[in-house]
């Protein structure tokens, strides 16, 4: 249940393999969102699972042997760190050896991300704004709209509340300088995204969703949540329109570079608004259900 | 130096682990995983030193931000059964 | 030669941190209940993780990255008392009661416990 | 089969043994919140083969410093990246839909939801709490 522990662990590994970028998504996912989403979701569901009554033998057996295989095929595989794998062959050497002219910045992965493959980011961004619309078709009809009586969301730990209250705005701060300051470290918009709506949760956590809603409608979620995407396709309209191809960036600033970076900033910026709004309609879908719980699930 | 750190680090996090599988209750395992978390920061941080890439500290501070919110929301399901408003009457703590 | 004494000073630091973090652990691991873990977790692992930090300080000069470490230390000052103060304000109202508290002594506690 | 090929591969086999723990949580098991935890370290595991595959030995991470280095490759970050937000959201599609399954049946066994939906095909008794 505690599966925030395997996102530090994960976490340290990949800071250790020197994929910084990826363990600062994985650091602000695990810490936060993942563990608030399965709460949450058993929290409508049962907390404890039926007696299984299947036979566990053949499933052990098949998982075996399926590793059995897949280690057979390892064997033929690059050794660990090899220089000369050929996913390292490829395009890869382009980019390390072309970011700093073409798009002169530093972060590798932000240049690749928003820029050389910026295609397959709006594609990303597009699979998160589609589950975000389907997390809504789904729950929305049942979310509870206003609460007669008293809030009781944690009003007398005092402690939380003032340390808490403390904390948001600093959250909220380092989300920005990772939105804008992922061209030379690690960060951009999808950390960013993630960061601010755990601020937004916490809140929500410790004051009540109620007051969070007050703060933050739904509503106003909900248009971040398709103006991001239209942020990021509308940059790469504008290139489009100007005789050059889609999501290049070049025409934007007065020199190549310049209009490089105006674009992965832009782009940046959508994705950041977009995950941002789907995190925070996502935990307000489901935490905004009714408990179906009976005394008898738990 | 930053081995020695690094490797006592590693030593406390695998103790804690310890405690995390073994935990009899459930406020036992919260506690080890926010200790944890802690040593995780830590770790980050001599990581950074150690393999001589400093800058890449923003990793160690945002888990000092967020360390705390996994913990306040398992604690919150546990106590009132759910993340969301409870009312007054259901749900008691 | 300062730069020797720095050295000495983070080595000093670091090391008692990581004395700290160790006792810390191993006090989660080897306390008899819930309540007398909070100590070992909650106050050794404030300190120790504060060491450790202050070392790393030292080693690392004036620049943005002693910045960003007073910031961790800072945040984890807060929020470190925070969750422990929140787990065991949790246990209490849950109902856990502390193991030993009415038990009379044991005979291998040698009389020590409270 | 030498030493330094049970070193070099060892990251492989680990990322199989993580994958194939999410494969068997994923077919053993009939809660459907238990099968998502599954298919989530199955795809932790994914991310690991990705990101390990591309390491390279005395390579630092892939942001420009001005003096020459090796950089680990930045193409394997970046996809996976996206796939750690992409994953996240996608589980809470599916999240969604346990939610819906238990208010719809009652329950999110799948073996009750195979008897359920069996009663209402086939005609019979329908279990207690299904509508």
């Amino acid at each position: 249940m505690l599966s925030g522990v395997f996102s530090f662990v994960s976490a340290g590994l990949l800071v250790h393999l020197d994929a910084v970028d990826v363990a600062f998504t994985e650091a602000a996912v695990g810490a936060g969102i993942s563990t608030v989403l399965m709460l949450s979701t058993l929290a409508l569901t049962a907390r404890h699972e039926s007696l299984n009554r299947r036979p566990r033998a053949i499933p052990l057996i098949v998982v075996f042997l399926t590793g059995l295989t897949l280690v057979y095929g390892t064997l033929d595989m690059p050794r660990f760190g090899d220089p000369n794998a050929p996913i390292h062959s490829h395009v890869s050497p382009k980019y390390v050896n072309d970011t700093a002219a073409e798009i002169g910045m530093p972060n590798i992965v932000t240049a690749v991300l928003a820029s050389y493959r910026g295609f397959d980011t709006f594609g990303e961004v597009t699979v998160i704004f589609a589950a975000g619309i389907g997390v809504l078709l789904l729950l929305a009809g049942t979310i509870r709209n206003a609460i007669n009586g008293n809030i009781s969301a944690m009003e007398h730990h005092l402690v939380l509340r003032v340390v808490t209250k403390v904390l948001i705005g600093p959250i909220l701060l380092f989300a920005l300088y990772v939105q804008f300051h992922g061209d030379y470290g690690p960060g951009g918009g999808f950390q960013a995204g993630v960061i601010f709506a755990t601020a937004f949760i916490i809140y929500a956590l410790v004051f009540g969703l109620e007051t969070a809603r007050r703060a933050l409608p739904g509503r106003v979620v909900r248009i971040l949540l398709a103006t991001g995407v239209l942020i990021y396709g509308g940059t790469g309209l504008i290139s489009f329109v100007t005789d050059h191809n889609f999501l290049d960036y070049s025409v934007l600033g007065a020199t190549a570079v310049a209009g490089q970076h105006l674009g992965i900033l832009l782009v940046e910026f959508g994705v950041g608004m977009t995950v941002s709004a789907v995190m925070v309609s996502t935990f307000y879908a489901f935490a905004g259900q009714n408990p179906p719980i009976s005394d008898e699930d738990w | 130096m930053f081995t020695a750190t690094a490797l006592a680090l590693l030593a406390a996090m695998a103790l804690a682990l310890v405690r995390l599988y073994a935990g009899p209750s459930l406020y036992d395992r919260v506690l080890a995983a926010n200790s944890f978390g802690t040593k995780t920061v830590l770790l980050i941080g001599v990581m950074g030193f150690l393999t001589g890439r400093p800058d890449f500290l923003d990793i160690s501070l945002l888990y000092a931000l967020l360390n705390f919110i996994g913990t306040i929301a398992v604690l919150k399901f546990f106590r009132y059964r759910t993340l969301g408003d409870n009312v007054e009457g259901e749900g008691k703590p | 030669m300062t730069a020797l004494l720095l050295d000495a000073v983070s080595w000093v630091l670091l090391m008692a941190g990581c004395v700290l973090v160790l006792i810390g652990a191993l006090g989660l691991v080897r306390m008899p209940d819930f309540y007398c873990r909070l100590h070992p977790a909650g106050i050794t692992d404030t300190l120790g993780a504060d060491l450790i930090l202050l070392g790393l300080m030292v080693q690392a000069g004036f620049s943005l990255i002693t910045i960003k470490l007073l910031l961790i230390g800072a945040f984890m000052f807060f929020t470190s008392p925070t969750s422990t103060h929140a787990i065991a304000n949790a246990a209490l109202v849950a109902g856990l009661k502390p193991e030993r508290a009415k038990v009379p002594a044991l005979p291998e506690d040698k009389g020590d416990n409270q | 089969m030498n030493l330094d090929d049970v070193f070099g591969l060892f990251n492989y086999w680990m990322v199989i043994v993580l994958m194939m723990t999410g494969f068997y949580i994923v077919v053993s098991r009939g809660n459907l919140v238990k099968k998502i935890v599954g298919l989530n370290i199955f795809q932790t595991s994914v991310f690991l083969l990705y990101i390990s595959m591309g390491k390279v030995r005395g390579g630092t991470a892939p942001i420009l410093t001005g003096k020459p280095e090796i950089y680990s490759d930045p193409l394997p970050h970046v996809l996976i990246l996206t796939a750690i937000v992409v994953g996240v959201a996608t589980t809470a599609l599916g999240l969604a839909l346990v939610v819906r399954i238990k208010n719809a049946y009652n329950s999110i066994e799948e073996d009750e939801i195979q008897k359920a939906d069996d009663a209402t095909e086939f005609g019979g008794e329908l279990p207690q709490g299904a509508k």
